[in-house]
């Protein structure tokens, strides 16, 4: 068994980075996609060139929050065999080899479902993660997985989209722990050329409501949209279609992809660090 | 019991996108559906534009061959071919009255696509219709109705180009613009309130039966034989009949090959409890909790979950699950159509194999209800190219 | 007014071979059809195996695009797809009590050659169905129906492999075996008794839109027009209302691609009265009095000769006769689809064509009832490759 | 005009054919097929070879009680441009060039219908028939055709089948002028191998009935039908398909099969007169 440092806390995480005045950078990728050994060398890539926590999925055959980028990765890892086991397994061996950023595993509900809420969080936890993301899992559903997380310590990270309102939205921050995750888009996840003016609104109206760490996720792919949504109150940004469609563009030798990947992550943290600068101007 | 579940089925697992517009969805279809206004225009149609109700057709050579008494419920004669307009028709109907601008659905053997795009142009809207690329092709002429009928029919290539392939996109769509889009839903599945709202208005069948059952024979059948995947069909037929505790009820599972073959869609034998696609339903699925998609011949019954409610019922057994296999359906078909001059969509012919296969199961004096669920024209290809292959 | 006669129309032109078997027809048709038990059992297949009464629906979409009120009376929704089982059932029942063993007949769109195997399995009769060549080709669904039915489809190659030719070689059939077969006439045409048998079981039609019209519209309509060759649908549904001399009655022919194209079936236009299987009726013929065929796109329509009550209702002036085009055909699918969600089938749509053509027929306060003979499934192809070709 | 001899009156072929000893042989053909010339030689050739009556067909788009053999003729002869107008004029020039065999005109009621009755028995009968058979008349919707007919001194012949019985066959004998038309099978025109055994019980049945000629046909190709049919009490036959199969065999030349014909004639004619002799043995 590894042990972790009290650092590998989600509220730790986002107390240092706002000590350090950033806004934090969660990069989501699919593990296995398109085999284990890149997944590991692209989570480390990442977790060395800004990546301050990492959305670690779980590839699932349905995933329905998805888009195009995310379903084909989640075929590609299904296809070459990766099942929830190797994932954990997957996961424990990056702790092992030193990764140090928190993990918020992410997968579809019928993973954990399958295998038993109670054991998936045992297992992941013991692998090493922090939290967990199920993004087909209303508020609502969500009793039973946040007890078996409260056994094990790990926070079920709620989302919020532009279309929850009024109580609901209260009830929801009221819930949440480890962060909020917010839904930028009306959609499913994908790279947006544009950032919607309504979605800064949205971060800004969550924002005075509660002091729990939002992070913005859902159509980020570049420097500006991370500058714009950590300006305007996001604690941090998640990507992850943007960095699946870069190395999907070389699949015969995705390493290749790697320093291009580095480039990216420097650059959304970079953005991360700039949004927060302003934010402080702002106030 | 908690809303929108049925024992441990059911429930609302979907994006927080979606919530709110299921939120609303209830809301509208709890106010507006018991409206006199509504029933008056959802029974109108269904009546005059739909062609209810439909017969319940005592089947005399058939039950000459099977030594029981078997009536047809002939929902193949609703206006499309099957009974999905019930459900089209009630949908479309609250769409509209929720002010939506377009409806959006899925669909694999086309009759629920094709009723869709109907129902969308009887209340003024637009119809987007997510079809995998397979099922296209199986079901090209359905493919066909729904363009000539204005429906804008979307190729899905993702996963297997099957139904539910095609119903996972359909649930990205409507997070993209669930505000002026209804998604109406075409079977007794997916998150609450969709089960129960499918199974209300599918359950015209069954009260109809009730009533022509007790006129024609003097009193409740003994066994009502539905097919499914979704389960929308055998849920309408057998709803008003859960209570009768002496009305067996069989669901027909498509079961492809063999229960090996990887083409079985017999989930209740090989599947277990899981979520897909907003709700804790019986699944076919991996020992991971993949889903695996089945692929019998009959595209209306590969859908890998069995509604809410129909898992449920099957569960505590009070309906008894049971399946066809593809060979049994053909000759199921050919009976049909020898005896009776009567062919069966391939899905129906499930519910009739099954009865041929397992007379065992009836008595001389049976009297059993086959909800026949819809015509064979859209498979017409298929069930010929099979005789032919045969001779 | 002569048994068999309508006017000048009618009769018993055929072979001595069959006048024997057209007395012992007309005498058990006498015999046995105004029975309670022929009557029970016949209204009680039309009700449970056809879907009987077919509604009259108020299509609100396409009043509201013509700008007056229009019902549809639809046959559409009858077992097999169209009128045409009203007939087949009729008299497939009065050949099993006449103890005939086996029926044969014609047919052209393949909608009453479906409905007479149908039927003929029902009863429990061999049923052989003959069929032009070129109608086989261009409604190969039809033919795939009958033969999965248990129909023999035997191709007719004389002649110019149409629907004329084939009534022809079912006459001679009929001329060696008329002792054991039953020739189910599948439109209002032939030697008397046939255009009085099939109008007797067609009438139901018009009998329901008299009642249904009452109810919903609290009054007669002001007009009911109908498409037709032979005029099955026509007379059935124009029956109840000849006496009634306010309701204006619409008979519509295949246009074809113009008066002058020879695909052109307007026989009220350009025919006259002559002889044919059996009967004087109206007929497309030459200067010299040969048959000429016609080849509109609706199979349905091509047969050269009005039935002799038709004929007769429209040379004195009780029904109007009317035609429409081919590209107005091919406009009233679409108006028809986007509309009100319905295909018609092709026959069917040169009723709506003229609907929609001929405006000024119609005030702003009329009721105009459309007698929707069929649905499109058979026309599928057809429509589906002229709609893309539009595009 | 032309004017003819009492000898072409029906009834005197008949008792000049009785008086030798003979069946009467009426031979069917469709004018026209496959051309005009080739018919005229074809009905020269007939009477020069055995035929006592000329059974002369107008072809008719739909000859729905003829068989395929008929209904190819029908096709051909159309095909050529053939007319009702036409066939009278070839009718005429039959007559013309010396013709001397009575002639029965055949076709399908919509022909004189179309043309006018009247008009149309007038024709023929200037042109030189003396009977008409139209074989989709019934017997009940004869009357016009028979007025029209008596106006012109034209017989109409009447056909009676297997299937006629009890009184309407009584009454159609009684009706009949010239000869009546025995339908030997349940069936339309075409070649048989084998004659029915109750075709025979038929003839002999409406023999005892009626002293008028019959004349028995339908399926009629051999020697031996003939032979049976005569000797049964049949005052002749008539061949019609057979006739047609033997020339559109060679539908290129056809006159290459005029000698074949003329010898099939030859051998009917001869069935004529040795089913007759028999006849007069059996008594
Ligand atoms: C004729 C017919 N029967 C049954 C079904 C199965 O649907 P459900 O399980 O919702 O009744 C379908 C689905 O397409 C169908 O077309
Ligand atoms: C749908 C439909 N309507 C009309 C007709 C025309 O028949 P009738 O003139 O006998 O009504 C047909 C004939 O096939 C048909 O299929």
């Amino acid at each position: 068994m590894i042990s972790y440092s009290d650092t590998l806390k989600i509220s730790s995480k986002f107390d240092e980075l706002k000590k350090r005045g950033e806004g934090a950078y969660m990069a989501h990728v699919y593990y296995g996609d398109p085999n284990e050994e890149f997944s590991i060398r692209l989570i480390r890539t990442l977790a060395e060139n800004g990546a301050d926590l990492i959305e670690f999925g779980i590839p699932f055959s349905d995933p329905t929050a998805d888009g195009p980028a995310f379903q084909a990765a989640c075929e590609r890892s299904l296809r070459g065999g990766m099942t929830p086991k190797r994932c954990i397994e997957g996961l424990e061996r990056l702790r092992r080899e030193g990764l140090k950023a928190p993990v918020v595993v992410t997968t579809y509900y019928n993973i954990p479902y399958s295998m038993g809420l109670e054991r998936f969080m045992a297992e992941i936890k013991e692998a090493g993660a922090q939290a967990v993301i199920v993004p087909d899992l209303s508020f609502e559903e969500a009793d039973e997985l946040v007890r078996a997380g409260g056994k094990q310590g790990l926070d079920v990270i709620f989302q919020i989209a532009p279309t929850t309102e009024g109580a609901r939205l209260n009830r929801i921050i009221d819930a949440a722990s480890g962060f909020l995750y917010v839904i930028n888009v009306e959609g499913v996840t994908g790279t947006k050329k544009e950032l919607q003016r309504s979605t800064l609104e949205l971060i800004r109206g969550v924002r005075s409501r509660t002091g729990i760490p939002l992070m913005a996720g859902f159509g980020v792919s570049k420097k500006e949209h991370v500058v714009d949504l950590v300006s305007s109150g996001a604690d941090g940004v998640v990507t992850g279609s943007a960095i699946a469609e870069i190395y999907s563009r070389k699949l015969d030798g995705p390493e290749d992809a790697l320093p291009e990947i580095a480039r990216f992550a420097r650059e959304i943290k970079a953005g991360c660090v700039e949004g927060f600068a302003r934010r402080s101007l702002n106030r | 019991m908690k809303k929108g579940r049925f024992g441990i089925f059911g429930g609302q697992y979907v994006s927080e996108l979606l919530m709110p517009v299921l939120i609303e969805l209830e809301e509208a279809f709890d106010r507006i559906c018991p409206t006199e206004d509504f029933q008056r225009r959802f029974r109108g149609l269904l009546r005059d534009y739909g062609g209810r109700p439909t017969p319940l057709y005592y089947a005399q050579n058939l039950s000459g061959l099977v030594g029981f008494r078997v009536y047809l419920k002939r929902e193949d004669l609703l206006c499309g071919g099957s009974h999905k307009l019930n459900n089209s028709l009630g949908q479309a109907l609250l769409a509209s009255r929720m002010n939506k601008k377009r409806i959006i659905t899925e669909t694999a053997a086309g009759q629920h696509g094709v009723s869709a795009a109907m129902a969308g142009n009887i209340v003024g809207l637009e119809t987007e219709i997510f079809m995998g690329v397979k099922d296209m092709e199986r079901q090209e002429s359905n493919v066909k109705r729904m363009r000539l009928l204005g429906g804008r029919v979307t190729p899905v290539t993702t996963g297997y180009g099957l139904l539910k392939d095609a119903v996972s996109d359909t649930l990205r769509e409507w997070t993209t613009s669930s505000r002026t889009t209804h998604y109406l839903m075409g079977s007794a599945v997916g998150p609450h309130p969709f089960p129960m709202i499918v199974a209300t208005f599918q359950s015209v069948i069954g009260e109809e039966i009730k009533a022509q059952v007790l006129e024609k024979d003097g009193g409740l059948p003994d066994a009502i034989v539905a097919c499914g995947s979704g389960g929308s069909n055998a849920v309408g037929a057998f709803r008003p009949f859960i209570e009768e505790k002496d009305v067996r009820l069989y669901f027909i599972e498509g079961g492809g090959e063999s229960l090996d073959a990887d083409n079985c869609a017999a989930a209740f034998a090989l599947g277990r409890p899981g979520v897909l696609h907003g709700a804790v339903m019986q699944i076919l699925q991996d020992e991971h909790g993949q889903i695996k998609p089945s692929r019998t011949r009959a595209s209306g019954l590969n859908y890998p979950g069995r509604g809410p409610e129909i898992s449920h019922l099957c569960q505590t057994g009070r309906v008894k699950a049971g399946y066809a296999f593809d060979r049994d359906v053909f000759e199921a078909v050919r009976v049909m159509c020898r005896t009776e001059g009567l062919i069966p969509a391939l899905e129906t012919a499930h519910a009739i194999a099954y009865v041929l296969k397992n007379k065992e199961d009836f008595d001389r004096d049976d009297v059993v209800v086959i909800n026949y669920s819809g015509r064979g024209d859209k498979d017409l290809d298929l069930i010929f190219r099979h005789s032919e292959d045969k001779q």
